[in-house]
Order: C-alpha cells, then structure tokens, then sequence
C-alpha cells in the first residue's frame, strides 16, 4: 500500500448536482494509490475547524490524477467546501481506508446498494466492477424525485431506485426495492446509514449472500492513532484487542459478518 | 548547538515528544515522520489487562480544537510488550509508556510488568484522564491521593516515572508539589480540559459520554500558565503539553519552565508536526543565537 | 412565542445579557445596539473607591479568544451611581450592577449603597476575577469562603443576588451547592480562566501581570460543561457565558441548563453581536416551533 | 461625531511601499467621517484571530469614499492583510479615536514630528495643515534611507530627516534632526514610539511649544468599554476618576501636558 501524506490539492472543477450536494473534481497524485470505498480527509481553511472532514473517493482517475468527491452539505466544513471554484487549493489526507474487496466479486453476482449521501463512492465501485464485466444490479435508495448520479449508474448495468416518497422507483427504501424486484446476488457491497445497512446485513443473510459494509463515525486522526473511529466487531480483532475495529483503517468497509452492529 | 536535554538521568536528542493517545504507538505516523528525529514517542495508555473503551462518537470538534472520551481503550500490557514495543526498539528515540488503571495495584501490575523492558525508558503515570469513571481523574484531582498513588509507584517502577497531571484542579503548584514530595522524577501536564458539546438540533451531547476532553491550540494559555506555576513549584522537571502546533508554540512551553515538551491533537491537523517542532526549534536557535535549548528553560 | 425569563422575580424580556466588563456601562455599545433589545445590561465591576486596575498591557489575543487582566479598574460606585445608572435608566432593559471588592466590607459597602437604587435590579458578585492578588477569586475558589461571603452580602444585599464562579476550580458543583447554601438566588458562570502567554522573541509575557484571564470561542466548551455541572447540582437558575458569539452558542448554553446568557468577548470581535443572538434565538425557536424559550432549558 | 460601525470595505489597490510596509486603500463610506489621526480596526478573516488590529488612517478622501493605511507587517493579522489584492472584502470597525486637534493650529507655527510606523498618520494631518496654509515643518525618523512616504510630505511643506544610520538627513533621531536645524515652534503634533514622544515632550517644553501626542497600547474593544488600552495621565479624568485614559476613545492623540509618561 502507498503512504499516506497531507498534501496540496487543486480544484479542476465543482458544480451542484443536487440540492445541497456538491460535485468537486480535485486534482492530485494520491489519485495513483485510490480504490472504490476509500476515502480522503480534506482540510478547512478556516483555522477554528482542525480535523480532517473524511469524504469518500467517488470516482477516481489514475491518468489525469484526479479524485471526484461528491458530498452533501452538512455544516461548516461542507459548506466552506462549497464555496471553492476552479482553482482554489484545498489540503487533504489520503488515501485512506481499506476500500471495498474487490476479489471477492470475481465471477460472482453482485450486488451494489446505496442510500442518501452513501450513494457516491458505489459510483466508483460500479464503473469498476462493470470494467471487469461483472453481473452487478444496483440498488440507489433516495429521498425523492431528485436522484443525483443515477444516470451515471444506469451506464454500469441494471439500475433499481427506492425514494421515501415514491417519486420515483420503489416507494420505501433499498430493502423494499430489493424484495419489490427479488434481488438475489452472491456479493453485495453498501454505503449509507446505519439502519439501512443493517437492513442490508440481514437481507443478505437470507439470501445467502456475502455483504461487505461501508461505515461511518466521527473521526479525529483518520490514520488509526487516536481511537476516535470505532466500531464493535464480534470478535478479537488483531489490532484493539477488544473487538473494537478502527473504521478509519481497518475500515471502513467490513465483512458484515464481523461486525456486531 | 545542543538541542539535548535530560530528564532524571535519561537523555533525550531533543525536547520534542508525543503527547499519549495522540499517536498510537507510532507505527501509525512513521508513514509520514521519522521517528528517528523524535526526543521521544510517548505511547497509548496502557492498562493491565485490554479496555474497551467508551461509547461513539468519541471525538467531536470545537472552536480551535477538540473533545475526545476515547476511555483509554487499549489492548493491555502484554500486546503492547509484544508487538509495540518491539516496533518502537528500532528506532533511535526514547521510548516513554503512558500507564493507566483503576486502582493503585492495576498501575503497579503494568509498571511491575515492564520493570525488565529495555526498551522502555521511562512511565508516564496518567492519573488525569477525565474520561473513565473510576480511577484516572479521581488521583489526579487530590493532592493526597496522587501522592499516595505515586509513592506506591515509585516503589516499583525500575524506570523513571512521570506523573502525568489534570489542568482540572484549583491548584496546579498544589498538585505538582505532591508528586515531587512522593519521589516523582518529573511531571508532565497538561492532560485535557474536560468540555462539553451540544448538538443543539438533535438535542444530543455531541460525545455520547456527554464530557469529553479538550485538546489542541485553543487550551494553549491555560498550558502555559500551568506548566509556568508547576515548574515554579518544584525543581524536578516538567513535560509541558497542550496545543502545541508549531515550534513557536513548544518554545513557549520552555520559556514557561518545561524541559520537554508533546505534540497532541495537532498530529491530527498536521502529521508532519512533531519533526516539524523539532526543525523549527533548530531554526530559532539558530536565528536567536541560542547555543543550547537547555539555556531558555524557564528564560521568562 | 415567549422568550421572557424569570430569575428570583425579576423578569428579563429575554435571555440575552452583557458580560461584565465587556460591555462598559452600556454606553460605549449604544452606538452599535438598540439596548432596548437586551434582557439585561450588566456593568463591569465596581468597588467602593475607584481601582486604578493594572498595567498594561493588559490585553492579548489568543487563539479563537483574548487573555485580559485590566485588574477592574473602575471609578467607585459613586461615580456609578451619578454617571451610569441614570444613563441606563432611560433603556428599558434590566440593570445587573457586578460587585467586586478586597474584603468582604468592602462588597457590603457597595452592596449597601445600592440598596436603594431603584434601577438596579440585580446584583452580580464577581468573586472570580483572577487579575487582582488580593480578594476576588480567594472567594472563588474555596467553597467555605465563597459560603461566607454570600451569606454575608445576601444579608444586605435589597436586590436579589447572583454569585459569579470562577472556573479555576477542581469542582464547579461544590462551589454552586455553597453558594446556594448560603442564599443566592442565582449563579453565574464562567468567569475566565487563568491563561498565559509569552512573546518568545522578546522572552516577555504578553500581559504585563504575566497571566490573564481567558475568554472567547476558545473556552466555550468548558463554560458549557461547568453550566451543565453547576445546574444541575443546584436548583437555583443559572446564567451561563463564555465565548458565546450568536445564537446558536446562547442555545447551548440554555440546553445545558442556563436560563440567562451574557456575551462577552465577542463584543469586540463583533458589536452587534448581543442584538444578533436575540434575534438569533427568535429565528430558531420559529423554525423549530419553540413556543417557549423557558421549554428548552437544560433539556440535552 | 458620526455613528461607529462595523462595516465591509473593499480593497481598492495595495502596494509594497518600503521593506515589509504595505499601502493600502480602501473604499468605504467611513471615509466621511475620517480625521487626521484617527484610527480603524481591521479584522482578520482567519477565524483564530478575533480582535481588531488598530491601523491608523494615514489619508482619506471624502468624496472618493477612501482610507489609505499604511502599515508594517508586524504578526499574523497584517501579514494577512498584506495578501490581500484589489476587489478583497474586509471588515473594519470605525472611525475610531479623536484625532489630532487641528483648531490648535491656527495662525501658529506647527512642527509634525513622526518616527517609523507612527509617519503614516501624519501625511494626512500634514496635507490638511497645508490647505489651510499652516507654516508647517516635518521631521520624520527612519531606519535607513527607506524613506517611505518622504516625497509626499515634501509636497506639504519643509520637511527633515533624521536616519539612525545616518544615510539620509540628521544621523540620530528626530529630536537631534530638531535641535540640527534649530527648529522652532508654537504646537507640535507627533506619532512614534514611546521613547521618540517623551523625547519630544521634552523638546517641547525647551522650545515652549504645545505638544499633542499620539500613543499606541494593545486594544481589544477599541471602543472604550474594555479598559485595556489605557495610559496614564497627570489629573483624574472624567470618565476613569483614576488618572487613566482611554487611548482608543480619549485618544489616541493627548494633549502632552495631561500625560504621565
Ligand atoms: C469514511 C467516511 C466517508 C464519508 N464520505 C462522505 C461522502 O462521500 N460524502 C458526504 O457528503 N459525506 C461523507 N461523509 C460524512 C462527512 O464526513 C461529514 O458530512 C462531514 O465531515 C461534515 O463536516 P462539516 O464540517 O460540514 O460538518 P460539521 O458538523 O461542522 O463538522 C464538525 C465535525 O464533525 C465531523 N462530522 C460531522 N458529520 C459527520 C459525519 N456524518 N461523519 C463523520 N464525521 C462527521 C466533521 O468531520 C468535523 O470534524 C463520510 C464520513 C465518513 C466517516
Ligand atoms: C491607535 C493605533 C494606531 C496604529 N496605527 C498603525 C499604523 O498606521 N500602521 C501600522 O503599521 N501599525 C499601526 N499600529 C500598530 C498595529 O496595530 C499593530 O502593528 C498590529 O495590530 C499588529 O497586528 P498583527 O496581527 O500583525 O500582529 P500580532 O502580533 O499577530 O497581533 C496580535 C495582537 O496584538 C495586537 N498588537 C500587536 N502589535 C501591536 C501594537 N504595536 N499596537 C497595538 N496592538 C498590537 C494586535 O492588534 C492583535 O490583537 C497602530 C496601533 C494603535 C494602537
Ligand atoms: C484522542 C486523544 C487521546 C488521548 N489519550 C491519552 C492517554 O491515553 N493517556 C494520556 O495520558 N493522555 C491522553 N491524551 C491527552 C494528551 O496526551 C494531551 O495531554 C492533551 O491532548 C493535551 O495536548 P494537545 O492539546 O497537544 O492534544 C489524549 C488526547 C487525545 C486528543
Ligand atoms: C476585558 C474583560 C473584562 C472583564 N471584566 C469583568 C468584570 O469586571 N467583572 C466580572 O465579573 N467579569 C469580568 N469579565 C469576565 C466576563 O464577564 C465573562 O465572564 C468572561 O469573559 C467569559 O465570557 P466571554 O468568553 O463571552 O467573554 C471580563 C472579561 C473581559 C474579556
Ligand atoms: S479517526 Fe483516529 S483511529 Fe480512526
Ligand atoms: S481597547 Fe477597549 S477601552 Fe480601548
């Protein structure tokens, strides 16, 4: 694995894509070491905020050396994010995180679910999979009618969409629409909230599949120094010793049969 | 130019150390400093047997710094002896352990436990964490029990202790003078500011411990005035601590009375932080025409 | 909706006060505020005879706050009375005169001598400056002595009375239980914390009495955790202040169990900043369909 | 006196002036309510800095609506402010203090005495003196012979120089620029550090001139309500009763024989 560094990076461009979320194209060489489910720390420059706001590489390109990150704003950070155009410098620390196993999609079905912010780094991880000709269905839970980055996942294979409203797709939430359409897959792979992916965790139980979980939780270092970032795992883990795993590094994608949530 | 300095016999390359809980054991930060240039890494807090630690969320950010109530989670003594330890022996720095417990014997196991480590140069007794309920804090916010702790330690420990002291007291002179009575070798100070956080939306206490500690720049007065009352208190020496970020911050420190000095939260704005103080600290004397680090202790 | 608030009988049109000391006697910020707005105006201190207060410097930024030590300079409770009080009466606000003193005489002298001032309506009783050598914070920081004192003042005092805590303190709830004890009918808090800092190039203290006290955004997270504490270890209402700079932060307070909230600092970083929390604290109860701000106290 | 407030300038051009002094204007309405000696604060954007720092106007122009400051980049604040190019936004708090009291000038022979940083606010007093065709003479002390701002007092009036390496003019400070060339007066004006005005104070008791001083003291408020920034005087004032006066509201220009210096 690549080191990690705290270094400079460039904004090539950034639009709304949705309301409230940003859509930012940050150019820099950490894109070389990035993979689907990783994630950066960026920076503020206003010097009453200190930690690193973790972001997930929603795309990345290896050749231009550039990492999309799409996120939504959610408080002072985001929002100073949101205000940087073409050109601005912006600090981040990466690559970090353990990103979603991939080999454990080879020659499989898989099965790529999403909800809310934790849509965008599955993006990533489509167009990836799609690389590799993998049978991939994505399931995209929403809000309402306004389901930023669909059309970018209709180019990855089969697409369903779950909005709360019932705007569009399924009327409910991921699970819904999985059952709605009777899913099945041998591999699945989520980001979003908690109680979605404990949805996903028993979905994947009764259809005899493998889920790999993206979480989240509040970080401090986003390295695996100060602890900040745990999550209970069923068993002894390597590191802590006390069945709490570091989502910022031994995450924060986990084998949902590992972790006690 | 000498930047060394020497803490109850033990030499250190120079003053810059890290602050405990702040850099794991240091595998995590040798990705982006070598800690060969390091005075010395101060590790996690470690107790005799493995902590869970606290509920998340564990840290949240505040004006200028940040609240953690980690709850001294740690992998307990024989991990650390095992893999840690080992790690850090390949380096060229001092090697302090930061020990934790609930009761006296559970510090007097850990500090039993490493008196035949060699690589372990000095304990670092951290009777000032404000996250656990027991133990911890409740030596540190009493002249006499942190001097009855730190006797029975002393009477252990084969190496050189530190008591390391809470900024949540009424007197800091009062509580540095119990450690220096109690045969300490030196203190250190300080550990976090308990603070709180409201999530004034959601009605919740942004740490789900509802207090947490608070590190990083905007406690830096309060440090200094500390580490300056408690190094005018005693004449063994002082480690100060307490948002440092840069090497301006860290001379500072000694300017105020301290021989040694830890980064902390600022490891996490800025990984390159601790070799950054050190350079920095090169840089001043040179400018400043300071022959030795050893002669602005205290300069004030 | 209703923002009024009741401390010991006196009803205040909202929450918002000034910070002793940040806000001179109203005067100087009725350039930038409409008063009229305010729940209360509280005057910096004042003692029985004019204090000269300190050296100078005696200000210093910090990061995210300013050290002070103007060593409560004032011109007597006379010139008060003449000058100021009348000014104030023509506002219709709430008057909080803040107290300081040497000796427990010298509070009861003025504390006599405003007993008939109809324009005042409460007093504060700063016993926690940490920037004069003798009284003031000596009462701030044992609980025996603050007991005394309170009792002492709550037998002349005609206004009801509010004891200012300090926050250099082991325990802030043993020093509201004494206080209480003794009879005050509320409490204030946090005066500011000791700080220090020094000019490295100049190996001077940045404050000409070497330390400070601290206060702005910085410290915010340790007032709110002392007026969680001190609320609830007291069932008398608690004002709580300490880097407050808008609306948000006033809330935190009031979640944590204040029912009054003074700005302070932030003055000078912002002059409209006390009219901006009240209208501030309107918005959000409209928004989140407060009906009444007395609802949300100390309610986390 | 007009209203203080807190109000967004714009910078409308900035320059490097001499080695580490910046000149900048700035648009702003407060410019109607400028007078020679008075002073703004300027607020930092950087959010760990929250107090003003007091800069001197050095010139204003009412019907342009601009301050010009010059100002030595001394810390962080103005190291900021010294990055700012044309177009930036920044708030600044006036008009502050009372000025130097120009009545005084009338029908007499007035001496300007400025020394390093304290030379800017004596441009504008000494171009306002020349408008009213004072008989004006200005000494201003500097290092070397970076003399910033000397051709523009040049077209005031007399103007000598006193370097403390001798480069240029007097080879001293500005009292022996004074005592050189015999300089006689009825009122003197002058801005400098402490030990330069106590010198003049003196000077001017020798020559039996008025001396109107202009003193500098570290500010929080700069309104007059924190009390941090004062100065002693000789009799008990109006508003302190202890013999201490406010230098951001009674002054910061004081009559010399009501200072204890
Ligand atoms: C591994 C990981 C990946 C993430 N990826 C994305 C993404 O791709 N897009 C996106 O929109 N959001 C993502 N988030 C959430 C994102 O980190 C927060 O929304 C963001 O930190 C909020 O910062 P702020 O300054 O705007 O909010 P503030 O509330 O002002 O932040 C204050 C502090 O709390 C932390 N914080 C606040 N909310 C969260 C949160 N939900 N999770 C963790 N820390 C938080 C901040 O980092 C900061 O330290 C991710 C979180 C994690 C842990
Ligand atoms: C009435 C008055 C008029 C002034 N006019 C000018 C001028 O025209 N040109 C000019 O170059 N300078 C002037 N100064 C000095 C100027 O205010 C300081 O150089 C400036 O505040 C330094 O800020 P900083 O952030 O760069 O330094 P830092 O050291 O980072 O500042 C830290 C804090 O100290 C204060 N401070 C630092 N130095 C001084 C100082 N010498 N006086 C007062 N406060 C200080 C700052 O305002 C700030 O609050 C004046 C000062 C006063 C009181
Ligand atoms: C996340 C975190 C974990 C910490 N863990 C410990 C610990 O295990 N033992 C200890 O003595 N101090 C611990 N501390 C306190 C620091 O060592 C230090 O005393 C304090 O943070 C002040 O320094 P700073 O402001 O530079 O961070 C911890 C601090 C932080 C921020
Ligand atoms: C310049 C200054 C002067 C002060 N003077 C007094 C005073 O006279 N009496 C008092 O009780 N508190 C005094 N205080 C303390 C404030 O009232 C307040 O308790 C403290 O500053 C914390 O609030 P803040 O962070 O909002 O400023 C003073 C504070 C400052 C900054
Ligand atoms: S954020 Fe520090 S261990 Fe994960
Ligand atoms: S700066 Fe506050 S009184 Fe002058």
């Amino acid at each position: 694995m690549a080191k990690k560094k705290k270094i400079c990076a460039k904004v090539v461009s950034q639009r709304v894509i949705s309301e409230g979320v940003m859509d930012m194209l940050l150019k820099t060489s950490l894109a070389e070491d990035a993979n689907p489910g990783q994630f950066v720390g960026v920076y503020t420059k206003d010097k009453a905020n200190l930690l690193p706001r973790p972001i997930s590489i929603c795309e990345f390109d290896k050749d231009d050396q550039t990492l999309r990150l799409v996120y939504r704003i959610a408080g002072k950070g985001t929002a100073e994010f949101a205000l940087y155009g073409t050109g601005e410098v912006v600090d981040i620390l990466g690559i970090l995180g353990n990103g979603f196993p991939l080999d454990k999609a080879k020659d499989k079905k898989v099965l790529v679910i999403g909800g809310g912010i934790g849509v965008p780094p599955l993006l990533g991880l489509s167009k990836e999979l799609k690389k590799e000709n993998t049978d991939v269905t994505m399931v995209m839970g929403y809000r309402n009618a306004d389901t930023f980055l669909s059309s970018e996942f209709e180019n990855c294979g089969k697409l369903l969409i779950a909005t709360e409203d019932g705007s569009v797709g399924t009327k409910g939430n991921v699970i819904d629409a999985c059952r709605e359409n009777g899913v099945k897959a041998d591999v699945i792979y989520a980001c979003g909230p908690m109680p979605m992916l404990r949805g996903v965790a028993s979905y994947a139980k009764e259809i005899g599949a493998k889920a790999y979980l993206s979480l989240e939780e509040r970080m401090a270092c986003g390295v695996g120094a100060c602890l900040g970032c745990i999550c209970k795992t069923k068993n002894t883990d390597e590191h802590s010793h006390v069945k709490n795993a570091r989502i910022c590094t031994d995450g924060p994608v986990f084998d949902a049969d590992d972790l006690d949530i | 130019m000498n930047t060394k300095i020497n803490i109850a016999g033990v030499e250190f390359k120079n003053p810059v150390m890290t602050a405990s809980g702040t850099f794991g054991s240091g595998m995590e930060y040798s990705e982006f400093v070598d800690l060969n240039r390091l005075g010395a890494v101060v590790t996690k807090g470690v107790s005799n047997v493995p902590w869970p630690g606290n509920e998340t969320p564990r840290v949240a950010e505040v004006y200028g710094g940040m609240l953690n109530a980690i709850g001294l989670q740690n992998p307990g003594i024989d991990v650390m002896c095992k893999r840690d330890l080992p790690f850090l022996a390949d380096f060229d720095t001092k090697v302090i352990v930061n020990v934790c417990g609930k009761s006296i014997s559970d510090y007097v196991e850990v500090v039993d436990r490493l008196a035949d480590e060699k690589g372990v140069h000095m304990l670092e007794i951290n009777v000032s964490c404000p996250n656990v309920k027991e133990g911890g804090i409740a030596f540190g916010q009493n002249p006499d029990a942190l001097f009855e702790i730190t006797k029975e330690i002393k009477k252990h420990a084969r190496q050189p202790i530190i008591m390391k002291l809470s900024p949540n007291v009424t007197s800091i002179a009062e509580m540095a003078k119990a450690a220096e009575a109690a045969g300490s070798d030196a203190i250190s100070l300080i550990n976090t500011i308990t603070g709180m956080k409201i999530d004034i939306y959601r009605r919740k206490f942004a740490i789900a411990n509802k207090t947490g500690g608070m590190s990083g720049p905007a406690i830096k007065p309060v440090a200094v005035r500390m580490v300056y009352e408690a190094s005018h208190a005693v004449k063994i020496p002082v480690i100060g601590m307490g948002g440092i970020s840069n090497a301006e911050d860290a001379i500072e420190f000694i300017m105020a009375g301290a021989t040694g000095v830890a980064v902390g939260a600022m490891n996490f704005h800025n990984p390159y932080a601790t070799v950054e103080v050190v350079e920095g600290i090169e840089k001043f004397m040179k400018e400043q025409g300071i022959e030795d680090i050893n002669d602005i202790i205290g300069c004030v």
